[in-house]
């Protein structure tokens, strides 16, 4: 299959750009340059053992950020795997609340109130059904909005994947699949997850248009995720979009890479920095510059700042907190559970 | 009160609950056109319409995991597994998904679908379609287990079910669709969870039992009570919330207990009965709890599952053997 | 996509027949008519309480027997969904020994010894990952052979169908898919089961091909089994087949579908009865003739016969034998409940 | 005899059962090339090769699928499913179709294949990576169940399960993997399934654990001690086939006992070890059987988890309710 690129590799246009204001085009890039350094501090406090495992989402900026900006964050929900931090802050959740998320403090399961935003799914695929309920649901009462689900190349091997595109096809459920086809499962390289080239291939068996992107060009991934949307809103249901991307660094903090990942491909993959081909085309349009960037560092600087500082102030949980929001309607036995888990911490 | 059976009750609750709450949407395979194929759905769509009551693919992973979904954007899912035995495929959304959004989301999100699915022997069904197993669902933090052994219960507990905010899986006893009946009242009717049925009122042992094996659970009450042994007969209608007091306060009295379940024994539902009642009771019992159960097999081809199936012959023995320990 | 065919509806060829020699076709045909009779027999003794329930063949004889023809019974294996009693017969499952699992007898779960047969599987799509497994245990051991996996419609909204097919793609399984696509499961036309107007265009999502086959063709069936069988030998790995095909009885004797099959959809599926076409081929071309039909029906009289006679003198099972089967190594429990068992039967 | 870590013992054994017998293959995910997330499949892939250690698609259903398969095609297949979380996907090839494959064909086929996963608390790691469950892969019929709580163990038990004819699920304790360090046989080592190991002797109370929990029930056992309590810690080693004599004889002995889970506590795995307990000791019974266990909620977050797995200090309480009884 073709892979729909409007910026190549050097930063030169070889599509027609989508329209976007510079407002906005200022804003992504910004967005890129956060993500790039949420990895570098997340990792650090990982290694001083402030963070659990954490899952660097380098070198797929773009397909997060581009596909991301094409939603109304008022109506449009985000579905999110678990390398989705950029999509997620965008769609309203704060950083510090990311980084609780990743030390296992309990407050990191807080989502924006009357947000459009699901929690981050740690089982691969199983957020795909939902989604597509979701955004059936949307539908069924007449809600605007579609429903944006995230997901890796590994996750498209789930039986969650199969059974969630084949449901959103038949009920047109306005939904676009965004696979982040980053080559990797872990240590499990595409080409022994399946025997086919191009997960996009997969939308003509469900009804579905499948596209297949450079998921580093951030101007295609807007592009085909607003055409997508539209689609969507429209009425047509749902569509796939393969994200060819690269996954820079480690699948987490607590994996070793060089195990597997041969030397000449982490060149390669460099090669195609998101952040450097959309920066490229930013300033050779006139749109950055050094100053610009000089600010977007500070801003960074500024927003991480004050997340570790939300963060490294946030109380460790009271303890009796781990019986809290599993039912609605709590059964007695869960009660004295908790009333003789209370009078235990007291006898020590 | 009118005198209905197991579906029947079933099927009108369901209408009455969409009828009373426009989100209630009922999902399944063959749940629309065809009604179901027992017939609990039947003429739904005609009256609701097939955006409301609709076919799905055959994918179980998708009904519930979609389910949750429709949850999240407002809507009281009714989804429906054609038999207990295809909810395995559905396992990974129902253990971990569905029963664990709100705690996922710190209460972001509740997910209040109700899951109905048959189960049970004695049907002369095809392999999967018999099994009885209720331990994994009860073992799934956040979701509340239901298994009605009455009309009258089928109804009260799935008008509760549908309206309570946490996910409910509601079990259907297979034979009992048809075979049992009894008086249901009319209108409005909810019953509360975690609360025993007695069944039968009765001092000198106490029998447990829920969903099919509580006609059982009676029959061998009455035959041993024409040897002179007075039986209590406990169906616990909803095994999680479990009534830890009403099994208690009902062993104390009668310092015996018989557990009856359909299931195959190690690790079955019954196990956890019996546990609740040893930790709860133990000043007084009398004798052993003992357990009639399935036997540690898959429930075996029909020609044999009459065999396999607790009976009141089986649990009549227990019964005996409390009392004459 | 395209269909697939070699006989058309009137029984005319469209195409190029395969290589059959003519006592191979005349054993085709026959068997094809010891379907429809099977059925008739199965739904008699099923109306008066000697089966359970029933799931009927007819309409997808050809899709049955020309796929099972195209294979090597020595080597090659049958991995049926429920609905292949053709298939398993002529891979060497006795009738009388179907009719005894159909009437819930424990010797209905026999399966021919050393065969290359596996059991029906009631849980739809579950052997199709098995089936996979099975064709990649056979390669791995350089052992020649194929598998051939059936399934419907209705299971290849399944999760267990993708992930089959995505592993067979992977690891270049000699597996054939075949679907039996007879638009329905149970009640749920394909329409309302999937946004593709084909399973078989979803053989490019998993790097195989996928080919719309006329079921109720028996020639185009054999002819596009045996190039997937080539396929798969020569070590080129799975093929997806869709057997277009007609379900024109009941989904089993459970059902009733007066409740939901459109009146003239039942006399538009007469018209494709794949027996009419094949006989009429097979007349025309001068392999068949009121005699030899006459000698068919006789020697499908003789089958069932024969096995409703064996049927009928075996003896109600051992209830006992319940315990059987389930460990090759019996836990010390198991063997209490056996005991306990027999003493609470003798108790009675 | 040397002192080997519980993956190290895993990994070994697993290399010396590809080296015995040829028709062993390992598959799973990043089991090849990585090695394993624990790299208890280190170094396989360079030795055997990778139709022998396989790096699958993320697949669960079709890694379990596909072992069945592959075991009727005459091999010897150990799936690894990353976490024991993740069998929750691959549910219905497991509990259905591994499990019963043999029952479904009158014993034409049997499935030889140990399934391995790791699974407990206790290293912070991320939502379903810790969750501990037994009871649903116990209630299976047709599935062993074994989950060892010692280095050698490790190695004895996985042997075992390798060449046992009958589908095996064998638990490892994710905790355990580095923490418990023990001494290990050389060479050839089998261990029995179906026989509790007594991990300490002792006369006034029983207590029962297995995995990861073992440890805890040592460390509580060693404490009271010191209270002049005598302890005696079973560890259960294979849950299914459960040593039924042998934790009758042990509680007949002590006339007290505990029962040790990390999982939730309603219908998990020690509800059918005090049912047991409850049925073939009452007699000797002199205080009610006891469950220390997890909460009925999921495991919470890593910053919780330590609140949630039973440690010494309530094992210690229970022990001593025990006595006190
Ligand atoms: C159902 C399930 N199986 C296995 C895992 C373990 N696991 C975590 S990440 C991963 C690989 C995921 O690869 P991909 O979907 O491509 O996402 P990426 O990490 O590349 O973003 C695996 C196998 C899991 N989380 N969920
Ligand atoms: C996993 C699973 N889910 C549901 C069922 C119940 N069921 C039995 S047959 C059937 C429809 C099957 O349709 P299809 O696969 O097209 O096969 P056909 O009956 O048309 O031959 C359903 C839903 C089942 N047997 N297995
Ligand atoms: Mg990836
Ligand atoms: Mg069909």
């Amino acid at each position: 299959m073709e892979l729909f690129q409007i910026l190549d590799e050097g930063g030169q246009l070889v599509g027609e750009p989508p329209a976007i204001d510079d407002a906005t085009l200022v804003e992504m890039l910004r967005l890129m340059l956060l993500g790039r350094r949420i990895d570098q501090k997340a990792i650090s406090l990982q290694r001083r053992g402030k963070l659990g495992t954490y899952a660097p989402l380098s070198g797929q900026e773009a397909a997060s950020v581009g596909s991301v900006f094409a939603l109304d964050r008022e109506s449009d929900w985000v579905v999110p795997q678990y390398r989705e931090q950029l999509a997620m802050l965008h769609h309203g959740l704060p950083l510090s609340t990311y980084l609780l998320q990743r030390m296992g403090h309990p407050q990191g399961s807080e989502l924006p109130k009357d947000g459009t935003l699901y929690p981050q799914q740690v089982a691969l695929g199983a957020h795909l059904p939902q989604a597509v309920g979701l955004a059936w649901g949307l539908r069924l009462q007449g809600r605007p909005g579609v429903v944006l689900a995230y997901f890796g190349d590994g996750a498209s091997s789930e039986g969650d994947f199969h059974e969630a595109c084949n449901l959103a096809g038949v009920r047109k459920a306005p939904v676009i699949f965004c696979c982040q086809n980053n080559g990797w499962a872990i240590s499990v390289p595409w080409h022994l997850q399946s025997g086919s080239p191009s997960v996009a291939a997969r939308g003509a068996g469900y009804g579905m248009p499948g596209v297949r992107v450079d998921g580093n060009d951030v101007l295609a991934m807007y592009a085909s995720t607003s055409e997508a949307r539209r689609r969507g809103l429209g009425g047509d249901g749902p569509t796939l979009i393969e994200a060819v991307t690269t996954r820079l660094g480690a699948h987490t903090t607590a994996d070793d890479p060089t195990r597997y990942v041969p030397a000449d491909q982490v060149e390669q993959e460099k090669a195609r920095d998101p952040i450097t081909r959309f920066r490229t085309w930013m300033t050779a349009t006139g749109r950055w510059d050094d100053d610009a960037h000089a600010q977007a560092d500070r801003w960074c600087d500024e927003q991480i700042e004050r997340a570790v500082a939300e963060f490294d102030s946030t109380p460790r949980p009271d303890p009796v907190t781990l019986f809290d929001n599993v039912y609605a309607d709590e059964p007695v036995r869960l009660l004295r559970q908790r009333a003789a888990f209370v009078a235990d911490r007291e006898s020590r | 009160m009118a005198v209905l059976s197991m579906v029947e009750a079933i099927r009108s609750t369901l209408e009455a609950e969409m009828a009373r709450d426009e989100r209630v949407i009922v999902l399944g395979e063959d749940v629309g056109k065809s009604g179901g194929v027992f017939r609990a759905t039947d003429k739904l769509q005609e009256r609701f319409g097939s955006e409301r009551v609709v076919d799905t693919p055959v994918s179980e992973a998708a009904i519930i995991g979609a389910s949750i979904g429709l949850a999240t954007a407002g809507l009281v899912p009714v989804p429906e597994l054609q038999f207990l035995g295809f909810a395995h495929q559905a396992w990974h959304q129902i253990g971990f998904q569905l029963a664990r959004f709100r705690y996922r989301t710190n209460a972001r999100f509740t997910t209040p679908v109700t899951i109905r699915a048959p189960y049970g022997g004695g049907v002369r069904a095809p392999e999967l379609h018999s099994d009885a197993f209720e331990s994994m669902l009860v073992h799934s933090p956040g979701l509340k287990v239901v298994a009605p052994g009455s009309a009258a219960d089928a109804k009260g507990l799935l008008a509760t079910a549908i309206r309570d905010p946490d996910p409910v899986f509601y079990l259907e006893p297979l034979k009992g669709y048809r075979l049992v009946r009894d008086e249901v009242p009319d209108g409005e009717y909810l019953v509360e969870f975690g609360k025993v049925r007695v069944a039968r009122a009765g001092d000198d042992v106490t029998v447990v039992a829920w969903s099919g094996m509580v006609g059982i659970a009676e029959e061998a009450a009455a035959a041993a009570e024409a040897e002179g042994i007075s039986v209590e007969v406990l169906d616990l209608r909803t095994l999680m919330p479990l009534d830890v007091d009403g099994l208690a306060e009902s062993v104390a009295r009668t310092g015996r207990a018989v557990v009856v379940q359909e299931a195959p024994l190690t690790a079955g539902f019954a196990a956890e009965v019996v546990a609740t009642i040893a930790e709860e009771a133990f000043v007084h019992l009398e004798a052993p709890i003992s357990r009639v159960s399935g036997y540690d097999t898959p429930i075996p081809m029909p020609q044999l599952e009459d065999y396999y199936i607790p009976d009141a012959h089986r649990v009549l023995a227990a019964i005996r053997a409390a009392v004459n320990f």
